[in-house]
């Protein structure tokens, strides 16, 4: 392995490690804070900052090519469009 | 499921059947969003109608099982990503470790999982006859977090399946002409493991300390 | 695409390899075969079986409607009828129909590919299809189900006492195969599409094949979980939508009709596509507006997420909710009003010929237009409020999903036989299956309309005798509609076996899928094609009535 | 159609022909350029034949889809609009309290007469429907009157109607519900003002349905600890009803009768902020029809009151 190659397969994937472990640190630890404020949507946006690590490096959509993107796209839009309106019902009733 | 190197029916582009594996899978797993999109629904709706009482149920979740199980999928995602660029560059015996590892984080997941569940077993923690909170929003929690969960562990089985199926395609030698077959197994397992990162905070981090 | 069939794709006699009905004939080498032509009509047989299935019910039904009181069928055995007959019929029918068969013989041939891009998955879809078949036939064996094919909960999940989670899981077995199946159908339009076909060349039967797995890959998996979350319910005591705990059965509806409206896309949008193929060639005219055409497509398919609160106006939703589904509902009239102004538009200065494959389409015009329109009523809360749940929703999506659909699928199998067996079928009888099929549908359905607006409710076997007169029309012109399903058996069979020989291409049809022989060879053409103009050019150039005519007359054997 | 025997069923029945006459325009319309076309260029006619000119073609497109996208959204604002005007509950209205079960309907009257499957109203007086469901969900449907409502377990949905025309008139259950779903059927009888007071003269020996709660709210021991002198310390539920009341996990609630439904078969789900969870569930104790009771006697109780 030249140190080109080592830094593409090892390196870099064990950078994202370390974030992913730090954001989990931090999801965890502000959940144990007494009081703190809007729990759930910090514990979310790590979760979704996570998947965004997941999906951009390990899974190189990053790098994907627009096709590949949009049926990445395709499922988030959808989903939310199985949220927006149940809650549209839900929130009004 | 496709080689790499060789031009196989129906294709007749090399740089179109490259893209064929990924892209399918890529779609497979906006299925996959919609699916868990459902669940979540109604994990949404319980937790928003449920109020208080939802987050008693929640509190009786094993924070330090979900935890811990959280740091060793992370980490299998991180041996999967290796062992994918590993095959693509050709680097057989780091591609076969990493698989390995993940292989065996995975299946330490499950088991990490199983002795979750025995003391939630134990626990009376099963909504039904002898349940600890009775009927209300604290059960809707624990349906969730057994469909969930069950669904979820299925999953992982399924990949491990993937992984073992990859690991004997390298012990036979040609990995390197699987190589989208081997992009196609990481793609599913970071999926598995992007699911279960985002139920962590649903099923364990609700109502603490 | 060349324009002469005679030269060009086929080379000399003697030469050429087997059609690909000839590459192995033991069982075995069906059972096992990757073509997407062989799997196409491995489908055929199997819906084929259904649809029988779908039909003997409903033949128990009308016959138990003659007369108003139970008298015919018990009250469990009308339920489990109504429901065997909504389940097989909407997804081991009407969801596979057109795509599963059709569209896996055309699609790669329409593109001028060699197969689908994932030949083995394809096979394995129709496996997953079949295992979910014997789930649902051994659930309807064990003794059946009586939840209507909605599986509401929670008398799905709490008060049923017959088969739901058998029939529950062969649907969600099913749902894999039409993921399999949309997946394929998605990834070979984006990648094999031949050299000069781009996207706006494409024969707006691929567009209709596309957009169909759109909505197939992004809906069905919210039926498997909503599936799965009954399942949950019903064997584990898991409590999901049980009120007793909170729970809420509308969030069952939500999550059941995110798919089940769509599906009713996923039944019309490739009946879109087999309609606007026979029409431009029968009528020897390109497609009127054809952008236009593609565009509402499109747009049907992702507006049809968006529609799904029609179907719960009296459920309970909120009234807001009720509002926005309602407006949304009304939008999506715009684009399916375009597509029948169109085909309607692409008659005009045509060289109309009236073959069988051409009654269909024109049946299936004037069927989705009623069928259309009475939408309208359905999406208008007010008058919702009176007609859901009565016989006007059920006249309303048949006339969609059956005078529709079926109609198209009807019309596709004909317009396409030749190229499918190599033989061709006698015109007159098809002609006469087709008219006897549109009289016997209307009716059977439109007295439906008439006593749903008087009153009469869906899933009743045992009604008040003011509406025995509806009745009895409706079941009598299931006897006509019956005879049109099943004539066709007699002359298709017949063509198999003395037909003639279809040459190439019998109708002078433009698209690739005749530019090659009847039957078509195992890799479906026997060079590469590149494609250098729009689809249905039937009149490059200013013809003379006589000229078309003419030219018509030289590609006849 | 049918019989049109509510104030709502003329405006509906406006809407649906309105909707007919339109839809037939358009099927004569696209029928008679089909069936015209058909015949004029049928193969081998003399008709003329060649191509349009490019605008033409995407005039006429963009005309037609103009053209239907007006029309979709005036139909819309025409039935949204009827949507909002008549679907409003008048606040006069006459009570009936509706609990549905497999396979048969139980109406209560609020002077406390009960009856199965039949419903007397009188006419001309606007009768709001309270409805909830022992089990499966069924649907409430009068098509004289075009008004159908599903009914729901674990929640009460309501709808109403004001009778025009004495008479009987079907009853059906709409929404399937199991083996004898076509069985669920009744009559609603419209009766006129004066024999509708001889009929509902026999309910006073039960008490009304405020008065039946009062007993049933010691008899189930309710008063044990909601009652003036309990030494649980539990809310006082007089002049509860109608409230806005803040909850112990944020926010707030409208006391009504969904919540009061709830309180008694669910007490954990959403407690008022002060107080500890520690009533039990009444869920199988008190059945749908106690506490239809218990609820229309909280709702007489004024602030300050006796209970």
């Amino acid at each position: 392995m030249t140190h080109e190659e080592r830094r593409e397969i090892v390196l870099a994937p064990l950078i994202v490690w370390a974030g992913l472990f730090v954001l989990l640190g931090l999801t965890w630890g502000y959940a144990y804070i007494p009081g703190a404020s809007a729990k759930v949507i910090v514990s979310l946006t790590i979760a979704l900052a996570k998947g965004a690590l997941i999906v951009a490096f390990f899974m190189q959509l990053r790098r994907a090519d627009g096709l590949t993107r949009l049926a990445a796209l395709a499922g988030i839009v959808w989903a939310s469009f199985l949220f927006l309106f149940t809650f549209a019902d839900f929130l009004t009733r | 499921m496709a080689e790499d190197l060789v031009l196989h029916e129906p294709f007749e582009e090399a740089a179109r059947q490259r893209i064929a594996v990924p892209f399918g899978v890529w779609s497979f797993l906006a299925t996959e969003c919609l699916f868990f999109g459902g669940i979540l629904l109604f994990y949404a709706y319980a937790r928003w109608h449920g109020g208080e009482a939802f987050t008693q149920g929640a509190k009786e979740a094993a924070v330090w099982y979900g935890t811990i199980n959280t740091a060793v999928l992370m980490t299998s995602s991180l041996t999967m990503a290796i062992a994918e660029r590993a095959t693509k560059g050709g680097f057989r015996v780091v591609a076969r470790w990493m698989l390995g590892g993940t292989l065996m984080l995975g299946l330490s997941f499950l088991v990490i999982k199983g002795f979750e569940y025995r003391k939630d077993v134990h626990e009376h923690l099963i909504p039904g006859p002898g349940f600890k909170f009775g009927q209300g929003p604290a059960a809707q929690f624990w349906a969730f977090y057994w469909t969930a969960t069950v669904t979820h562990a299925i999953h992982v089985t399924i990949g491990l399946g993937i992984i073992a199926r990859l690991l004997w395609i390298e012990r036979r030698g040609d990995l390197l002409l699987h190589a989208t077959s081997a992009q196609g197994g990481a793609l599913y397992w970071h999926l598995v493991d992007i699911v279960w990162v985002v139920l962590y905070p649903l099923l364990y981090l609700v109502g603490r300390p | 695409m060349n324009s002469d069939p005679t030269r060009g794709g086929i080379p000399e006699r003697g030469a050429e390899p087997p059609s690909y009905l000839r590459e192995g004939t033991t069982v075995r080498s069906w059972l096992t075969t990757t073509d997407h032509k062989r799997i196409g009509i491995l489908y055929a047989l199997a819906i084929t079986f259904f649809f029988a299935l779908g039909a003997v019910a409903a033949a128990l039904i009308r016959a138990e409607l003659v007369t108003p009181s139970g008298d015919f069928l018990t009250n469990d055995e009308y339920n489990q009828a109504f429901t065997l007959h909504g389940i097989v019929m909407v997804w081991f029918f009407l969801v596979p129909s057109i795509p599963a068969t059709l569209g896996n013989f055309l699609l790669p041939m329409m593109i001028g590919a060699k197969d689908v891009a994932f030949p083995r998955l394809n096979l394995m879809s129709w496996y997953v299809f079949m295992a979910g078949g014997l789930l649902a036939l051994f659930a309807i064996l064990a003794g059946g189900v009586d939840t209507g094919w909605t599986f509401y909960t929670p008398f799905s999940t709490l008060y049923s006492n017959s088969h739901v989670l058998l029939a529950a899981l062969g649907v969600f077995v099913v749902g894999f195969s039409s993921i399999a199946t949309g997946v394929n159908f998605i990834a070979t339009v984006h990648l094999l599409r031949a050299r000069g076909m781009t996207w706006m060349r494409l024969p707006l039967f691929v567009w209709a094949m596309y957009t169909t797995s759109l909505v197939m890959v992004l809906a069905t998996p919210v039926l498997a979980m909503s599936l799965l979350l009954v399942v949950a319910e019903r064997a584990f005591g898991l409590p999901i939508f049980d009120p007793r705990s909170g729970g809420d059965p509308l969030l069952f509806q939500h999550l059941f009709w995110f798919y089940s409206h769509p599906a009713v896309y996923i039944m019309v949008l490739p009946a879109f596509g087999v309609v606007s193929e026979i029409i431009t060639c029968e009528a020897r005219r390109r497609i009127f507006g054809y952008q236009f055409m593609v565009y509402a497509m499109v747009v049907i398919a992702v507006i049809g997420f968006m529609v799904w609160g029609h179907h719960m106006f009296v459920s309970g939703q909120s009234a807001f909710a009720s509002m926005v589904f309602s407006f949304l509902s009304f939008v999506i009239a715009v684009p399916s009003a375009i597509k029948v102004f169109n085909w309607t538009g692409t008659l005009y200065r045509g060289q109309i010929r009236f073959s069988a494959p051409m009654l269909y389409a024109l049946g299936f015009i004037g069927l989705f237009t009623i069928g259309g329109l009475t939408g309208l009523f359905l999406a208008s809360v007010p008058l919702d409020v009176h007609l859901t749940d009565t016989y006007f929703v059920v006249a309303h999506f048949h006339y969609i999903m059956v005078g529709g659909s079926v109609s198209a699928f009807f019309g596709g199998l004909h317009f396409w036989w030749p190229k499918i067996t190599g033989r061709l079928y006698s015109e007159r009888l098809a002609q006469f299956a087709a008219i006897s099929m549109f009289f016997g549908f209307n009716f059977t359905f439109f007295p439906q309309f008439i006593m749903g607006t008087m009153g009469m409710p869906r899933r009743y076997h045992d009604y008040p005798p003011e509406f025995q007169p509806w009745h009895v029309m409706s079941s009598v012109g299931a006897l006509v509609l019956g005879f049109g399903y099943l004539w066709p058996i007699f002359y298709l069979g017949w063509s198999l076996f003395r037909g003639e020989r279809a040459p190439a291409n019998p109708h002078g049809a433009t698209g690739l899928e005749w530019q090659t022989r009847s039957p078509p060879p195992k890799d479906n053409f026997d060079r590469l094609l590149v494609v250098d103009q729009e689809p249905y050019l039937y009149h490059p150039k200013e013809s003379t009535p006589d000229e078309v005519e003419q030219a018509h007359a030289k590609q006849k054997p | 159609m049918m019989p049109e025997a509510s104030t709502l069923a003329p405006r509906i029945d406006h809407l649906f022909f309105a909707l007919v006459g339109l839809s037939l325009v358009i099927v004569l319309l696209v029928g008679c350029l089909v069936a015209g076309f058909a015949v004029r260029y049928r193969r081998g006619s003399k008709a003329q034949r060649g191509q349009l000119p490019k605008w033409i073609t995407r005039d006429v497109e963009l005309g037609w889809t103009a053209a239907t996208f007006f029309v979709a959204i005036f139909i819309f604002w025409f039935a949204a609009s009827m949507q909002t005007s008549e679907f409003e509950i008048p606040n006069n209205a006459m009570e009936i309290h509706v609990v549905a079960k497999q396979w048969m309907w139980k109406l209560e009257h609020a002077d406390g007469q009960r009856e199965i499957n039949t419903l007397h109203v009188p006419v001309g007086v606007p009768v709001r429907l309270v409805m909830t469901s022992q089990d499966a969900i069924h649907s409430f449907f009068v098509p004289a009157f075009r008004i159908k409502q599903d009914v729901l377990p674990g929640r009460y949905t309501e709808t109403w109607f004001q009778a025009t025309k004495p008479g009987t008139y079907h009853l059906f259950c709409a929404e399937y519900c199991g083996t004898d779903h076509s069985q669920m059927t009744g009559g609603i009888v419209v009766m006129p003002p004066a024999a509708f007071a001889r009929w509902s003269e026999g309910a006073a020996a039960q008490g009304t349905l405020a008065a039946q709660g009062a007993v049933l709210f010691r008899q189930l021991g309710c008063s044990g600890c909601h009652g003036k002198s309990a030494r649980v310390r539990a809310p006082s539920l007089a002049g509860l009803y109608g409230t806005r009341q803040p909850m112990a996990g944020g926010g707030f609630r409208q006391v009504d009768e969904e919540y009061l439904h709830d309180s008694i078969e669910q007490p954990q789900k959403d407690i008022v902020a002060g107080y500890t969870p520690v009533m039990p569930s009444y869920q199988g104790i008190a059945s749908e029809g106690d506490i239809i009771r218990i609820i229309a006697y909280l709702k007489t109780l004024k602030a300050g009151g006796r209970q």
